[in-house]
């Protein structure tokens, strides 16, 4: 028989005055904080026309590019190019570029958000003890705990898609700022006091660029997070390649889910080719060569 | 009567509330009285009835919405590995659009599904002000060429946009917020459930029901969809053909097994309103509604069954 | 009243630990640096130093690893606070500054040259030489022509443009020695800067920072735990263990009267040839032969003239005036006394 | 208007090609497969009835045992202790037993599997080159694509939860353990073969032992990965906790999901506190002091 | 035929990189290593070597950071595999052993101490110590006693339960000596076996190295960039850039004729009179005073020696043979040659 454990206080009672509460704020402030973020919910929007207004070439090109410029070579330009070129192919190209937008203003807005948080961490062992735990919790909490109670405060729809992609995605930007800056040469930063630079100096001219390598790799994590939850979100309405796989998986077409999947990991390797390579070539320049 | 079977017996339970209370009655039932070992299986519609249809497992579905799974269940029936026992709501589903009451007290002139067109601002969401929204079916579910096929047909595609609703949760997050901040709603749902009663959610009228523009409706393909009313939901007590000869009497009693509309909305809202678990509604419904399961089965079972609430 | 002291270093004591004080005390009750480790977790940077560091002269602090020489060097610009004890820098407390006052005199008075260079690796060889004027708000241009000079100074020219990745290591040390010159300052720290260099190379450097000091007479504090490169720059040398100071003199005092045993262990292997002076081994006598020798020439450039004849040598000071005369035997003595 | 890609080639019919085959297998082979897997669903139950079986003070018990013998810190024993018995405070503690059973089978076969494909990869660099790649797919699939064949293969149930939750959570075991032996300082290993050592004696005596923090790190990670899959194993029938968090949100009882979802934050952190303090300890011992 | 060489290398190349074959052809066609570098991304580690290694001295291998040492030394246990050439060991090519024949070779024949201990730091001090018996397969208790031994030769007896993380980088390198003799190899290599301690040690361990040498007669090759220790421990000397062999010889050799500026400027620094021996320097003649000087004591010994008279002094054989006398005058000559 299972032995389970005593019900020692009444759970059920707190959780009662969770759900009062929580419909409470729902009912007084969802309203605004909608309003809140209307703005971000335009720049998303806009964002996502634009990228599919463009002819799928200019696309291609321009990722392309982007890739060239970061790694200054043009196999991994060329490879950037065919794996679009890829997506086109496998017949997901709209629901990419919704994707896309998704995820770059996700991104975007963890960095915002996140960089200066990392930053704080980096400067007082106090504030790290703090936030460290915190970003544990929102890495382990199962997204779905607090999808719903998004889509209750803002309704269905791209913000709360964001919201929830943020949270889950933001720790790496966050974690790996404050290691990044801690990690900078100690005495590459002793020497800057030495000759009298005041803390800001040293964040803006010397920390912040050494520990770049490191931040970019905290933005390509969080990058890749925010993809990993692309059919999550899609869950409440964030459209996408998300959306695609969840009708094919519910219409059992396994194919048109792993075109879509297949749609996803191209992104994603995209990405993360790009922001790699301009990793790495940062690093080099960092270290050894020019 | 006995349960026939020494194996295992498993039953579907799935997540929202009514679907996991049936189960849980079945199962009190199959095990206290026909001392069957009756095993749940959590699962999803979709996995379920997939599971159903190549594996034969789990054994009864006790409330499967066959228009959620119509490909699999026409492929189940083509098989003949699954039969449905029964409709489990005697009324079947109601499925339909559905307006939060005050909305419809709000305005009287929005009656029939027909009258969205001319109304759309009623239902214009903020991101989007130039449209109304209505709140599509989640992806993959029967009800999505419908909706998306009537959406067409009525002519909203102008001055409407369908909102795809990711899923089942999400749709009804959607009815909480709207109602709990009085904002207007429209959307697909269905009944007997939970949410219709606790929000007092109200179905447009549709047009009668035409079998000929029904069929095109179902169609993702359709190519030219006309108005027709939904048909009625079609909920079965799923079951694995083979049951019937490992487990006659159980196959009898799930072939019964049948609950009222209002009855189980009242039971769900009773549920919903004390945060119970489906155990817990299941024997709620067990101990306070006797005159609709003891018609299920011999009186003996009914004893037994009885005896061990 | 001023003195002809540019540092002075008064009863300066270092502990590292969450509670220094208490682990303070213990140690002026007679605690050794392995006892506070072992018992209360502190590790003694520093006990009780004092030293004073003449304008001008090139200071060496020695000892092996772990023996506090880092710790002493970054108390003068207040990189490190002391536990106890005072640093008087052109006979102003140090510690007295407040934030605004430090960085000035950071910028100003005293700079440092780092063992690992220390070079900021994504700014040129000239960023990375007027780091220390940008910060100080001097305007561009003028910073970049004072700056040039610099890297010439030191033997650059031609690399201005070059990241530090891209040079060798002992021209990576000179950026670095550039760095710091560049801001004219009276003192300059030197945390073992030549330790990190291939012989030949430190060998080059260890000249061209005496050539470059005999210009610009700024006040050296210079750390090395090598005694040959000690004895060759320093015009004193103080000698550390486990925090304590151990003798403090010119290379010649210590080496003929080492304070104590570990001292002694400390300058065992060193060729005496090579820094003891004729001056100092030459005795009143008679001029010699045609021979002479300067007074501050060491021994071994005397081989030489020692091995062509048998008779007294003459040696003079470098103002022409008659020091003494030398004789192979004198020689043999100083250098048997080992 | 949209500019979207071009359709070149007919995505549909291959698709359907895909669809079939996958039918095919599914009629084919799913009963075999079925039954090679029996073994370990018979494990994967008799695990969880022992752990709801035992009374809950043992298993706090077991729990800080084990965190002592991993730490030798009675702080992170006692720390163990309270959050075990703040799952059963919460009242999710039978679900939580559930949960525990799914995690450790497949951390268990993922490590399995998963160690002998690392050593080969830290043994060849063409290996090497070959599983990065299927790596990289495999965390960036979206894990739903793959969900819904696993329950045709099998019919929902552990079984394919566990599959799902393996294929999700293996590659940091498998990176890791390739990282952790290249890691090995090449002196030491350089010194045994100077010995005479045969390779299979360097894995054994040296390479391993000293990997060994790393290879921890790993499985940490993967435990971790698989407890953040518990949510979408349960859509097809793992049960545990993550079928509590479901139905929360299900019924929009936020607390009845955030309760569910902080038993899993709990699980997380208790298992990450002794294998990190294990991997810690070990790390120590290889370096510094005993 | 038997020579009464231990090692020998017979024009050994090593190339590091994809092609090694053309890039060979190139540096045989006179190319260097930065233009072969710069040209085709390969790193010329060795180029035409050619040495011989006597049984039972210690052959020490010199040379600035990158010259090759080690690579070179790393062929005689076949840790690297050569572009070109031979290596023979007691007149076998160990190019031509099969995988087991070369791993019964490494286990008995041939052993290694590593610059940076590569010690098992999961295991204890003994274990570390019987490690290359233990892989051989012998029995754990016997490997135990002789291992047990081979810790007390080095002085370690009492450690032996410790792990290596708890001693002292001395004690470590010493664990590192006594794993390689336990093996009762006849060839000793050491790459900058001692490079990682501190001074003081690292004498200490010279001396230790010399008196267990005169006890064990292994034939030892010895790799460092310090002269003074190559000058210390070595019978011979082999100094390399760029992978090339600049000269090999004796340390007196070296210091008297340098074979090029390179090793010359190499040398520059290093005390004569520390390596010079009286016997060198001894000239035919009639036995002098009381006072007897032994061949192979350096002049810096005979400083007491040479204050004390101004005549010629005796100097002897070990076996008592007259071998001439030594001036003053001889001695100043030797010295500044420099
Ligand atoms: N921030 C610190 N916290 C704790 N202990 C420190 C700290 N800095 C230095 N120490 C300790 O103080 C002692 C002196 O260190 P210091 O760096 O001054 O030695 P050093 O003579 O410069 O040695 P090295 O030659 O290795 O540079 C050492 O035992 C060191 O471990
Ligand atoms: N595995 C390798 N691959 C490529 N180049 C190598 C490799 N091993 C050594 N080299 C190169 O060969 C040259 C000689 O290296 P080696 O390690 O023998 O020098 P060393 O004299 O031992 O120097 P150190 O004093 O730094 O130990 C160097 O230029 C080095 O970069
Ligand atoms: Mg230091
Ligand atoms: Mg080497």
């Amino acid at each position: 028989m299972a032995q389970g454990f005593p019900e020692i206080f009444d759970v059920r009672a707190l959780g009662r005055a969770i759900d009062t509460g929580f419909n409470q704020i729902v009912a007084d402030y969802g309203a605004t904080l909608e309003a809140i973020f209307l703005p971000i919910l335009k720049l998303l929007l806009a964002m996502e026309k634009i990228l599919q207004w463009l002819p799928w070439w200019v696309v291609i090109l321009v990722l392309a590019a982007l890739a060239y410029a970061a790694s200054r070579r043009w196999g991994i330009a060329l490879a950037v190019a065919v794996m679009t070129f890829a997506i086109g192919l496998i017949g997901v190209w709209d629901a990419a570029m919704a994707t896309i937008a998704l995820m770059v203003v996700a991104t975007l807005l963890a960095v915002v958000v996140g960089l200066p948080i990392g930053v704080a961490m980096s400067r007082s062992k106090r504030m790290q003890s703090i936030t460290l735990p915190v970003l544990d919790v929102m890495q382990t909490m199962p997204i779905f705990v607090y999808l719903i109670p998004f889509v209750m405060l803002f309704g269905p729809g791209k913000i709360p898609a964001l919201l929830a992609t943020i949270v889950f995605a933001i720790p790496p930007v966050i974690r790996l700022t404050n290691l990044g800056i801690r990690g900078v040469d100690p005495e590459i930063v002793e020497a800057t006091r030495a000759f009298g630079a005041s803390p800001a100096q040293i964040l803006l001219s010397v920390q912040i660029p050494l520990a770049l390598p490191t931040i970019l790799a905290g933005i390509n994590q969080t990058t890749m997070m925010a993809l990993s939850m692309v059919v999550i979100a899609s869950m409440i309405g964030a459209g996408g390649l998300g959306y695609q796989v969840l009708q094919g998986i519910q219409r059992l077409q396994i194919s048109s889910g792993l075109m879509a999947g297949l749609g996803i990991v191209l992104l994603a390797i995209i990405f993360d080719r790009i922001a790699q390579s301009y990793g790495k070539r940062m690093q080099k320049s960092l270290k050894l060569d020019h | 009567a006995d349960c026939g079977t020494a194996g295992p017996i498993t039953i579907a339970e799935m997540t929202w509330l009514s679907a996991g209370t049936l189960a849980h009655v079945a199962q009190k039932i199959m095990s206290a009285g026909y001392g069957c070992d009756a095993q749940l299986i959590p699962g999803d519609t979709v996995p379920t009835a997939t599971s159903m249809l190549s594996k034969d497992q789990p054994d009864v579905a006790p409330e499967l919405w066959v228009s959620t799974a119509q490909s699999i269940w026409d492929e189940m029936q083509a098989k003949g590995n699954v039969y449905k026992a029964s409709d489990i709501f005697a009324s079947g589903g109601e499925e339909g659009w559905w307006v939060p009451d005050y909305v419809a007290a709000e305005h009287p002139e929005i009656k029939s599904i027909e009258d969205l067109k001319a109304n759309w601002a009623v239902f214009a969401d903020a991101s989007n002000p130039e449209k109304g929204r209505l709140y599509g079916c989640p992806p993959g579910w029967g009800c999505e060429p419908i909706t998306n096929n009537l959406f067409k047909a009525l002519g909203l595609e102008e001055t409407w946009e369908l909102f795809p609703s990711g899923s089942g949760e999400t749709l009804k997050a959607s009815i909480a917020k709207a109602v709990s901040r009085k904002e207007p709603f429209i959307g697909y749902y269905w009944g007997p459930t939970d949410v219709i009663g606790k929000y007092h959610m109200v179905r447009m009228e549709t047009p009668p029901f035409d079998a000929e523009n029904y069929k095109c409706l179902v169609d993702i393909n359709c190519a030219d969809p006309k108005v027709s009313g939904w048909a009625k939901g079609e909920v079965a007590v799923a079951v694995v053909t083979s049951l019937k000869e490992r487990a006659p009497d159980v196959a009898t009693f799930l072939g019964k097994m049948q609950v009222p509309n209002n009855d189980i909305s009242a039971v769900l809202a009773w549920g919903d309103d004390n945060g119970a678990t489906t155990d817990e509604v299941a024997t709620y419904f067990l101990k306070n509604y006797e005159a609709i399961w003891t018609q299920w089965v011999p009186a003996d079972v009914a004893d037994k069954v009885r005896a061990s609430l | 009243m001023t003195t002809p002291f540019k540092i002075r270093v008064e009863q300066v004591s270092k502990i590292f630990g969450p509670d220094p004080k208490t682990a303070m005390a213990a140690v002026n009750a007679g605690m050794g640096k392995a006892a506070l480790l072992a018992q209360s977790n502190h590790v003694l940077g520093l006990h009780n130093i004092n030293l004073n560091i003449r304008a001008g002269e090139t200071f060496v602090i020695m000892g092996l690893s772990g023996s506090g020489k880092s710790t002493l060097i970054r108390h003068f610009n207040r990189l490190i606070e002391p536990t106890a004890g005072r640093i008087l820098v052109d006979d102003t407390d140090v510690l007295s500054l407040n934030a605004a006052d430090l960085r000035s005199f950071r910028r100003k008075k005293i700079s440092m040259v780092f063992q690992r260079f220390a070079l900021l690796p994504h700014k040129t060889v000239l960023e990375n030489v007027i780091y220390g004027l940008v910060i100080d708000g001097m305007p561009k241009p003028q910073a970049r022509a004072k700056g040039a000079e610099q890297v010439a100074l030191v033997g650059l020219a031609g690399f201005e443009n070059h990241y530090p990745g891209q040079l060798s290591g002992g021209m990576q040390q000179r950026v670095g020695l550039a760095r710091a010159l560049a801001t004219d300052a009276e003192i300059l720290l030197m945390d073992e800067a030549f330790s990190a260099l291939d012989p030949l190379i430190r060998h080059d450097m260890q000249l061209q920072l005496r050539e470059i000091q005999a210009r610009l007479h700024k006040t050296i504090v210079f750390i090395t735990h090598d005694l040959d490169e000690a004895l060759l720059l320093g015009d004193h040398i103080a000698i550390l263990k486990d925090g304590v100071l151990r003798q403090v003199g010119t290379g010649p005092e210590i080496l003929v009267a080492p304070a104590d045993d570990y001292v002694a262990r400390f300058v065992r292997d060193v060729n005496r040839a090579r820094i003891v002076t004729c001056g100092a081994l030459a005795v009143p006598g008679q001029a010699g032969g045609d021979i002479e020798l300067s007074a501050d020439q060491t021994i071994e450039s005397a081989y030489a003239a020692l091995a062509q004849t048998d008779a007294p040598l003459t040696v003079r000071q470098a103002n022409g005036d008659l020091a003494g005369v030398l004789t192979r035997q004198q020689v043999f003595d100083a250098l048997a006394r080992a």
